[in-house]
């Protein structure tokens, strides 16, 4: 594969001076902490090659969580397991404890489809199915039971609007979605998450393949999403992760294996990290 | 950077030979267009032949007529629909058994490895099985053991048996093809697997399905040797699939290698045969094409 | 997984039709095996690769195949050495180089090519391309023909596959290459050839099987004596060509040492794809 | 959509077995009392003859069937011992281990060693033939033809018209030196059509239908009997084959309605391709008429 992965160098849009909200505002949107995701000892195997390594992380209901970290440190492989898509990779060995509001999901024989129907996904390269725009949106949910179609469509319009695509699409909805800009198919695949209505979303490094507008404008789609939806992202732009994140968890390679160095509210660990490796980090990148 | 590559590749189409400098590309490029061209000549030196030689003889009449003196004289209707009925059995059976087939090895692969290299072996042996061992066998097998007889029905299943891995390699490859951002992509959505190969896989691999289809038609229309034993010979109108009929394949061969004086309507038939893979074709990516794009309409 | 109910029979029924895919496969041998069960007993197997000769219905029958396994082996090795890249030439005429009209003009021909029965391959092959072969080196009817022939016939099969195999590498791989300025061979054959060489590797094998497995139109051009070829315009005779010739009119020990070339025959096959299947985790691995 | 295909597939598949549920219900209207289906299988070729003598059969006998098949003369044997056809063609005679099968002919074939037009020879003697074909003479010029290599197309083990040339010569054939092996007649024909050095043998009504129709190929004599299908009808050429229906010797004395009608027709069919009124039919496929 080639990596369109774009370089995490700050970029105009992405300047610290702009849409930065003073963190006592951010604290205040989710006081009450309550957990959503409860991961416990965390252990994640491709064959013989560990990838993380006893991670323990609580993930507030409500908040912006961002996973932070050097590349190769196990991020992406942590938001997989978060909905068990961890189970489409041959030989991914997955142990430990991973509660979704009390439940667990780890080893054991739960109904997958009802769990990512309340886990959306977003991916780093947008995925738009190679069908219409409308049918990106009506399709799911026609499989997910809605039965009536003026149900469906009403539905996807409100998403469409949601993401700000509405106006952009309305009149191409029978287009193919693959003809759609980059920053437009990844906004269509958060509408197509979002239209299930679920209670958390994964975004998997959402804005790395996109230009810095398209990626701006995706950005603060995600921030608006705070307090409706429980969102993890992976991201590799901390300027990004200043920006929206409530929560930071900072990931390291320790020992070959990632694992979890550092997490808590944004502001402590961008202004006072406790690790000096996440110190190094933020320091480094701002630097 | 992405941005900018998209505008520089529009199309499917790589940017033309620059002049002058790049020798290996050029020289490539030339030879590209000289196979093309080599095998374009030969077929039309092949095809040419044929239809220069059958076209006189080729009427309304000989569409609709059955065959006269042992194919010298009259027309080839009967045999016409065996050879539709023979290929609608073989079709029939096959695509269902090398859909499923295919998908089990390309989308579940994983959790039957040992099972899904069994049979894929089992396929590339069956694929290189000469014609007339599987016309044996379907005589043996079809027409006498599960008691057929020569009738279309065991023309037919014999015939599926030969496609069938042309069939399951090609939609296996064509499968393997379709990028994983979409089963990713359904699964985080939490469609069923089923749901997600038919509305997106599938439709995803027409192109590689089409290519095996067309293949195997070709080759299901082409078959002779297999066809002997067990469609049979028999050139009536066939009045059901227990009937024995004969398909066009056997015709041209009879009359090219044990009737004197049955080369022009070896080649008359010929040309229908070829006739009949155009329109088969057509049909097939009309259907295919119907298929690819019921996506884009409203459901 | 949890897969819900449906989801599980499903899973069964595609395991039911693999199932029966992969039993057809092991009925054939089964068939083979017990048609050709006599003359394995007696004369015993060692007589089809030591005897002298191949006269199996004479009154000291003779049952050696040897020479058709290298008749077998020659033919079908040429057609793949020619065929394979003529048919990979096409396949990328088709996907890089013609124009969209032509090239899809090019893929019908290439499926007509396909549908062209073997009888009529042979009848052209015997002549026109024999008495060509004649002018140069009689008897014309030789291992070149048969070569020529069956390239013909699989070529359709290498130029379509891979073509389809082509046509389904991500667009970013090529743009890639475009936007590092490589030449449109090199971002074939660093790129494109690289990236779709599993399915080209399973169209060639498709067509090697096709090859070892023709019958009618080889037994039409290679003359069809039994005889190690010593050179390429030689008459060899195959063993699709030897059961072909010979079925029709064999009686119990010969008939059953035509099922013994038959066996020999998915022998030679069960080499190559163990072959390719080695060479193809080698691949992967190396 | 599923459910569109697999109403399509059911369509289908309920048309089949309606089809397939049609056939067969023939009801026996015969005046004669001949009424059911033959299976005839055997030698490709007698099949185009055996195929033309079953049509005219049963526009006689109405609510009979005879289905030819074709695939070689041991396959014609091998089915009837079998039981799973009625009758046998076979274009030989029946070897000493088959008699347990009756052989009624129905019409016999000569053949004929063959030349190119162009090959300025005009006849060979027997053992120059021999001398060709065991190896002793490779170049025409030691026979007085042109400076150019032999071609010798043989036919392939087990055919019968390699049996009868054999048989004729008294050669074996571990002695012959072939360059060419082939298999069907218009094999032969087109092989030796295409090379001015070959030499080959076909059967005689072939080779005199194709010498008229231009093709570039002459019958040679044989004991100065030309190829003829007269020489073969009256007997005087020597080297000549009969064709023949086989069927097992008890399928008269069954038990059983059916068994007896199926032998009845199977009696009438034989007697009905062996009789006069198939003579024409015989000729059209180049074949000499037996003599009645």
């Amino acid at each position: 594969m080639i990596d369109h992965t774009s370089p995490a160098t700050p970029s105009p849009a992405c300047e610290d001076s702009q849409g930065l909200r003073p963190w006592a505002q951010r604290r205040a949107c989710c006081a009450n902490l309550e957990p959503c995701i409860e991961v416990r000892d965390l252990v994640v195997r491709y064959g013989d090659k560990p990838a993380l390594d006893r991670v323990t992380l609580t993930i507030p209901r409500g908040c912006i969580t961002a996973v932070v970290g050097p590349s190769g440190c196990g991020k992406s492989s942590f938001l997989n397991t978060l909905n068990r898509l961890s189970d489409l990779t041959a030989c991914c060995d997955v142990s430990g404890s991973v509660k979704f509001e009390g439940q667990e999901i780890v080893g054991t024989d739960l109904d997958l489809i009802a769990l990512r129907r309340q886990v959306g996904m977003i991916f780093q390269k947008p995925n738009p199915f190679p069908l219409s725009i409308r049918e990106n949106l009506t399709f799911p949910l026609q499989h997910h039971g809605m039965k009536k179609r003026a149900d469906r469509e009403a539905k996807m319009e409100n998403m469409l609007r949601r993401v700000g695509l509405w106006n952009e699409v309305k009149d191409r909805l029978d287009a193919p979605a693959l003809g759609l800009s980059g920053g437009q198919q990844q906004r269509l695949c958060l509408a197509r998450a979002l239209v299930l209505s679920p209670r958390v979303l994964l975004l998997d490094e959402p804005c790395s393949a996109l230009d810095p507008l398209a990626s701006a404008v995706v950005e603060d789609l995600i921030a608006s999403l705070r307090g409706d939806y429980t969102v993890v992202i992976v991201t590799h732009n901390l300027a990004q992760a200043r920006r929206i994140a409530d929560h930071v968890a900072m990931f390291w390679l320790v020992d070959g294996a990632g694992t979890v160095v550092e997490h808590g509210s944004a502001a402590n660990v961008f202004e006072a990290p406790a690790n000096p490796i996440t110190a190094a980090y933020i320091a480094g990148a701002r630097g | 950077m992405a941005e900018k590559t998209t505008r520089v590749v529009s199309g499917g189409f790589l940017p033309p030979a620059r002049r002058g400098t790049d020798w290996p590309d050029r020289i490539a490029t030339v030879l590209m267009w000289a196979v093309a061209l080599l095998i374009t000549a030969v077929f039309v030196w092949i095809v040419g032949d044929l239809v220069l030689q059958g076209l006189p003889h080729l009427s309304w009449e000989y569409l609709s007529a059955g065959p006269e003196d042992a194919g010298r004289g009259g027309g080839i209707a009967p045999i016409l629909v065996s050879t539709l009925l023979i290929l609608a059995v073989c079709m029939a059976v096959s695509i269902p058994l090398g859909l499923g087939t295919a998908v089990l090895l390309s989308e579940f692969g994983r959790r039957n490895q040992f099972f899904g290299r069994l049979v894929r072996y089992s396929l590339d042996v069956l694929a290189g099985v000469p014609s007339i061992v599987f016309g044996l066998f379907g005589n043996a097998f079809f027409s006498i053991t599960l008691g057929m007889g020569f009738s279309i029905l065991s023309g037919g299943l014999t015939l599926s048996c030969m496609v069938l891995p042309l069939l399951i390699r090609s939609t296996e490859s064509a499968l393997r093809a379709v990028p994983d951002d979409y089963r990713r992509a359904a699964a985080a959505l939490g469609l069923p697997v089923f749901t997600a190969l038919w509305r997106i896989l599938l439709p995803a691999a027409t192109p590689g399905l089409i290519a095996g289809l067309v293949l195997g038609i070709g080759r299901a229309l082409a078959e002779t040797a297999a066809l002997l034993f067990t469609s049979g010979y028999v050139d009536r109108m066939p009045g059901s699939l227990l009937d024995s009929g004969r398909a066009l394949s056997i015709h041209i061969y009879d009359l090219a290698m044990n009737v004197p004086g049955g080369e022009s309507n070896a080649y008359a038939s010929a040309v229908v045969l070829i006739g009949l893979l155009l329109v088969i074709n057509a049909l097939t990516f009309r259907a295919a094409d119907r298929w690819l794009h019921q996506g884009i309409t409203p459901v | 997984m949890s897969p819900s109910r449906t989801e599980t029979s499903l899973l069964w029924l595609l395991r039911a039709l693999a199932a029966i895919a992969g039993a057809i496969t092991l009925l054939i041998v089964v068939f083979l095996l017990v048609e050709a069960w006599p003359a394995l007993r007696s004369p015993g197997f060692t007589h089809f690769l030591s005897d002298e000769a191949w006269f199996p219905s004479s009154s000291t029958p003779q049952f050696n195949i040897a020479p058709m396994v290298a008749g077998t082996v020659a033919a079908t090795l040429g057609a793949m050495l020619l065929a394979t890249p003529l048919g990979i030439a096409a396949a990328l005429f088709c996907r890089f180089y013609a124009p969209p009209a032509l090239a899809s003009g090019f893929r019908r021909l290439l499926e007509l090519l396909a549908g062209i029965p073997s009888v009529v391959y042979g009848f052209w092959g015997l002549v026109v391309l024999t008495p060509l072969i004649r002018q140069w080196a009689p008897p014309g009817q030789s291992l070149l023909a048969a070569v020529l022939i069956l390239s013909l016939m699989i070529l359709p099969t290498i130029a379509l596959l891979s073509e389809t195999a082509l046509r389904s590498i991500p667009r970013s791989y090529l743009q890639g290459a475009a936007a590092l300025g490589l030449s449109r061979w090199r971002t074939i054959s660093g790129v494109a050839l690289p990236a779709a060489r599993c399915g080209i590797a399973s169209a060639i094998m498709l067509a090697a099987g096709r090859a070892i497995g023709e019958t009618m139109a080889v037994l039409m051009v290679a003359g069809n004596i039994v005889q190690v070829p010593d050179s390429i315009f030689a008459p060899v005779r195959t063993l699709t060509a030897n059961i072909a010739l010979e079925l029709g009119y064999a009686m119990g020990g010969h008939r059953a040492a035509l099922f013994v070339s038959g066996l020999m025959l998915l022998v030679l096959i069960v080499v190559l794809v163990t072959l390719s299947d080695w060479i193809m985790r080698e691949e992967i691995h190396g | 959509m599923i459910k569109k295909i697999l109403k399509a597939c059911c369509v289908v598949a309920i048309s089949l077995l309606l089809v397939g549920c049609s056939g067969e219900q023939q009801e026996g209207a015969a005046a004669d009392g001949l009424i059911g289906q033959l299976i005839v299988t055997g030698s490709s070729t007698i099949a185009p003859l055996a195929g033309e003598i079953a049509k005219r059969f049963e526009q006689e006998h109405p609510g009979t069937r005879i289905d030819v098949q074709s695939g070689g003369s041991s396959r014609g044997i091998a089915d009837v011992r079998r039981g799973t056809a009625d009758i046998g063609m076979v274009s030989r005679q029946l070897n000493p281990d088959e008699i347990d099968l009756v052989a009624y002919p129905i019409a016999r074939d000569g053949v004929a060693v063959i030349l190119h037009r162009d090959n300025p020879l005009q006849a060979l003697s027997e053992d120059q033939i021999v001398a060709i074909y065991t190896g002793s003479v490779t170049r025409w010029s030691e026979i007085g033809g042109a400076d150019a290599p032999i071609t010798v197309v043989n036919k392939a083990e087990g055919r019968s018209t390699l049996e009868l040339f054999l048989s004729h010569f008294k050669l074996r054939n571990e002695d012959i030196r072939p360059s060419v092996i082939i298999g069907d007649n218009q094999q032969g024909i087109r092989t030796v059509a295409a090379d001015p050095n070959a030499i080959g043998y076909v059967s005689i009504g072939t080779a005199a239908f194709e010498v008229t129709r231009g093709t570039p190929i002459k019958a040679l004599p044989m004991d100065a009997v030309e190829a003829t299908l007269e020489s073969v009808r009256n007997g005087s050429f020597p080297l000549s084959r009969p064709l023949h229906l086989v069927t097992l010797p008890e399928a008269g004395a069954g038990a059983g309605a059916a068994r007896a009608e199926s032998a009845a027709l199977i009696q009438a069919f034989i007697e009905y391709a062996a009789s006069s009124q198939v003579d024409d039919l015989t000729e059209a496929q180049y074949f000499v008429p037996l003599a009645h």
